[in-house]
């Protein structure tokens, strides 16, 4: 088991990761400029989404992999259900549902990162996980602000009744959601003839992009920790942060527990399985926020942004995916 | 050279759009948007190094001569900014024309 | 503190070189230039989105104390948006000296 | 004829044109940030400049070669002159100059597109042409601003007399015009050496940023089309923008047909006379409208960068190429 | 509305990250930072265009309704500008309460 | 050894500098972002620190190797005292202590384009020259510093004392270092195994992002020196410019002298000797000025800043390497 650990460690993506954190820590001026970030992540969302979609293009999809696309669907309306159960015992109801929002829907990179685990282990996974990272991006954002609506209170600045058009545009239309699906669609148009033209492209810079961009993950998320615990992030004191913390932990393990559990009944291949596993776990730190902001400002930004950036994504980086993977394997043989 | 009034809004960069939108419909004579700027407020510490700019600002610049449309602005900016925090200032100024 | 004249000037990015250069011509004791900013005004909307930059505007900060090298920064920089389009606000400030 | 389009419109960097497009009229916030657009520009010019120059190093240029350079000056002359004697029975002085120089000068990225395709087509094309483009860019500029003050009023801001120092640097030292003569300039330089170097950066590189470029342009393009519907653009009401459009794809049409003629009379070869209909065909939105803000002023850019960039330059991407292939092939066979 | 100071601070890039901590330390409310402004002054033209930022410059906003505050403010940042050049501008405006 | 200097100056590299240096002089609007000459820059050290990481992690250091590591150590120690030694008569002591530290750092960009200049001659060099870059880089800060403190005179607005803690981190934490430092130790880490997980974006890409990098330094530095010229750097009358721009071209090249001996005495390999010579002779223009600006904001920036990137950076490159080449070769020959 410890090997697992440590090769995902040592691994370059992983090791970048360290040492933006690192910087942070010990107050480095070291600093991706913001564009490049942006830029970065968008190389990221484009190449993966092309890749899934000449994989699509080239295997029929099969009973199972439909069937691994459902139970996708389904943990993206389960989970921002339970979550908010949970949640709104302990939040108000904007923090709740957006809290809900965020671990309903899923992290790219934390899946690219998978990607680059399966790959460097020389396991197998299918194109259609990517479809199914697509598919799990948008629900959560709607179901979160449902629940808003159906419990909240309406403050002075809101309109009544739901503005539809604009919840669709903001949950599906969002850049990166947008950027997935259609990189993914045009990736399944042109199939290996498009490969031929961008494998170099997307396929032999995608580690260094992905070690830069990790880099950068790993400044900004070291810097969100800084900034909580010297209160700096405008929380006020009874905020519950020891609470927050467990939650950013034990939530996205359960949601592996029952993710992988599905995964395992389904028959999913290892690859499969575990990249279905890592999604379930996973909490959105992009496309959530971006959409929240304009859907339902009245949440926190400093409450769920940090917890999925700067907890939930490193712990799912550093241990959750390797633990992931024993544990699956070890219900597979048992 | 004639009298106005310079408002000064600071607001949350993804609500920038909408801001914008907003200050159409009041009647706005027009507006400058400074993308990019980072701050500290109630809300804690932006320091404006996200993807997804929840926590980078941005400042809008008006500038009116028309006293009913000042009020109606400052009235409009300062429903938004409720929602979702924010700085709103207005001062004295003269705005030369061509 | 000493009281001064702050000359705020919204102008296209492209024209910026040309503007620094003005002031610098009439006499301007400095100025400082925020780039890549958007607005709209009678021209229309402009988004900052272009390659080229003729959508994207800019904003100059001039701190002047003397009354008569403000009345010729306000005349030479009337004179170039009077061809290209822009704003120029000037209000009251207080400067403070190091 | 079909399938010349069909496979131009499925190629992954016209795709990825569509893409930025829909991103743009859905309005989702897909958006490439404007230094890495800036950059991706700058790095086609790079590439295409230096390739041209790499390829010219290479073969010494027989007589076909020398006239089809004339033949690129003679049209860069030739078009503003009757494009400025089209459009002043329809506009002022200054919006009619401005429009033919944008017309008269060429749209690099619409030539590099046009080489992509050829690539992808597997026909061959000379490094020359890469020097026709460049020597197609200022012309236009220069005769567009002296049409302008021989035709044009002096308005209040402007001093009598032309500054010949300053309209050169505005044309010929413009920074697009400059990175592709100087690239070129280096890969002629230096030649197979050079290309050694630098194969993997400028040449596998080049459709992954191709499609990212792309992507962008199909967003601005789309958002300057939906700006100028809903009036945005402060054109006022009588504009004529029919007119406009129409000569936005007419225009490119007949250039189109002059240029191709006389690449058909030159016996040029399939790709170079394809590839000088293109320059024929395009309008520039880099380095014309770059210059005019410092040279004209007085001209609304609202006018002639829309147009060429919003209706030019998609009609060009998506229709111009394959059809001016298709006539190019029917005139050479009949 | 109540009345309040704006207070605007020219200072280069690498130092900004120093007059932040400064303003918290001297309790003002909030702060807006703009970066990447380029500009001239006694020292020179200042392009913007270094890798370290080392010819940047940025501008702070802080509005502050607390005269006692303000002149703190302006006294610290006075001791900081004159050790390494920058600008301090202070004038009345108001501050729309939301 | 006319060709050594041929064989330089007409590389992709230094010929695209050149053309940066072009534009600026003829004031074209040329111009990369700045957030892409960042990350242009970020991409270089991350290079060239990984690289050298991994060749560490390939063969154990011998006694020369060592030797090496403690010359470069020392040197980075004694340049700053005896430029002190020198300045100080001249300039005053900020200004001494800050060009002291300027001349006794390194620039990894001149180290990096030696590299390349050594790899297109088919000589090899051993990556713990990279150590010692990174070992060169901090010394130099700290020891300027404490000079300012030792003989400068205490300002109003500066506290008494030294703060330990930040020097030490704004001179060996700054940005800059920490990622080739950083990068080094993830190279050393992974070593063949990262490599070729890395090895299109680190190695093949290299020579094409240094171009482009040094297409940016080009236009910097020709800028500088037109606003010097103009006197537009606010240096004043009497700020001795004959005096500066003298010593920026020959204290490099006593510096140069001093290095390559030493390289000579230990018997490094030619690649390893040029490389120490060519840190002996380079000034820092980034991670100096950078921790400068925080820990000696009196001494002026437009001193040391131009010298090193506008005067001592373009002559190492085009002169200084070839030149410090040819001398060590007949020196070894002798
Ligand atoms: N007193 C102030 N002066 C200037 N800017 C402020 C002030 N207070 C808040 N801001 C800006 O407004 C943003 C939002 O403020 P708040 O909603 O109070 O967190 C901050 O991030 C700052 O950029
Ligand atoms: N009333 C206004 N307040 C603030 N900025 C304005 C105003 N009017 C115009 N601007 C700015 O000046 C630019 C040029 O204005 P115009 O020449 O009127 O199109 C606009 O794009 C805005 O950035
Ligand atoms: N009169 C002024 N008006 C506006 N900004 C100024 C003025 N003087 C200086 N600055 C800004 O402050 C920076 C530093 O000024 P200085 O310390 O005088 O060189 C300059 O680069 C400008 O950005
Ligand atoms: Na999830
Ligand atoms: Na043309
Ligand atoms: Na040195």
């Amino acid at each position: 088991m410890e090997s697992l650990f440590l090769v995902n460690l040592t691994s370059p993506p992983l090791l970048f990761f360290f040492l933006g954190a690192a910087a942070a820590l010990v107050r480095s001026d070291l600093e991706i400029p913001a564009p490049v970030a942006k830029f970065l992540s968008l190389y990221l969302l484009f190449a993966i989404g092309f890749k899934g979609g000449v994989a699509l293009s080239g295997d029929a999809l099969d009973g199972r992999a439909w069937a691994g696309l459902l139970a996708a669907l389904g943990l993206a309306a389960a989970v921002p259900l339970y979550a908010f159960a949970i949640l709104k015992r302990r939040l108000g109801i904007a923090d709740a549902a957006a809290l809900a929002a965020t671990y309903g829907s899923i992290s790219a990179v934390t899946f690219v990162t998978a990607t680059s685990y399966l790959d460097g282990a020389g396991i197998a996974w299918g194109g259609h996980l990517v479809a199914a990272m697509a598919l799990m991006e948008s629900p959560a954002i709607i179901i979160g602000i449902l629940l808003y609506r159906l419990y909240g209170e309406r403050g002075p600045g809101e309109q009544a009744g739901i503005d539809w058009r604009e919840l669709g545009r903001e949950s599906c239309l969002n850049g990166s959601v947008f950027l997935i699906v259609g990189s993914m669609l045009i990736g399944w148009i042109t199939g290996q003839r498009g490969m031929t033209a961008l494998a170099p492209f997307v396929g032999e810079l995608f580690t260094g992009m992905l070690c830069l961009f990790l880099l950068d993950m790993g400044i900004v998320a070291a810097r969100r920790l800084r900034d909580m615990r010297l209160g700096r992030m405008g929380l006020g004191e009874g905020a519950g942060i020891p609470f927050l913390f467990g939650f950013a932990i034990l939530f996205p393990l359960f949601n592996a527990v029952v993710a992988g559990s599905i995964a395992t009944l389904l028959g999913l291949p290892e690859g499969d399985a575990l990249l279905l596993t890592v999604l379930g776990a996973s909490a959105s730190y992009i496309a959530v926020p971006a959409a929240l902001r304009l859907a339902l400002p009245e949440a926190n930004p400093s409450l769920y942004l940090p917890m999925s950036l700067a907890v939930t994504f490193p712990f799912n980086l550093l241990v959750g995916i390797p633990l992931y993977h024993q544990v699956l394997r070890w219900l597979v043989s048992s | 050279m004639k009298p106005c009034k310079r408002i000064e809004i600071v607001i949350e960069q993804p609500l920038a759009r909408r801001l914008a939108d907003r200050l159409d419909e009041l009647g706005a004579p027009g507006y400058t948007m400074i993308p990019n700027t980072s701050g500290r407020g109630d809300r804690g510490l932006r320091r404006g190094d996200e993807l997804t700019d929840t926590f980078t600002n941005c400042v809008f610049i008006v500038a009116c001569d028309d006293e009913a449309t000042v009020a109606r602005i400052v009235e409009g900016v300062r429903a938004l900014i409720a929602r979702s925090g924010g700085v709103c200032l207005v001062s004295d100024s003269m705005w030369v024309r061509h």
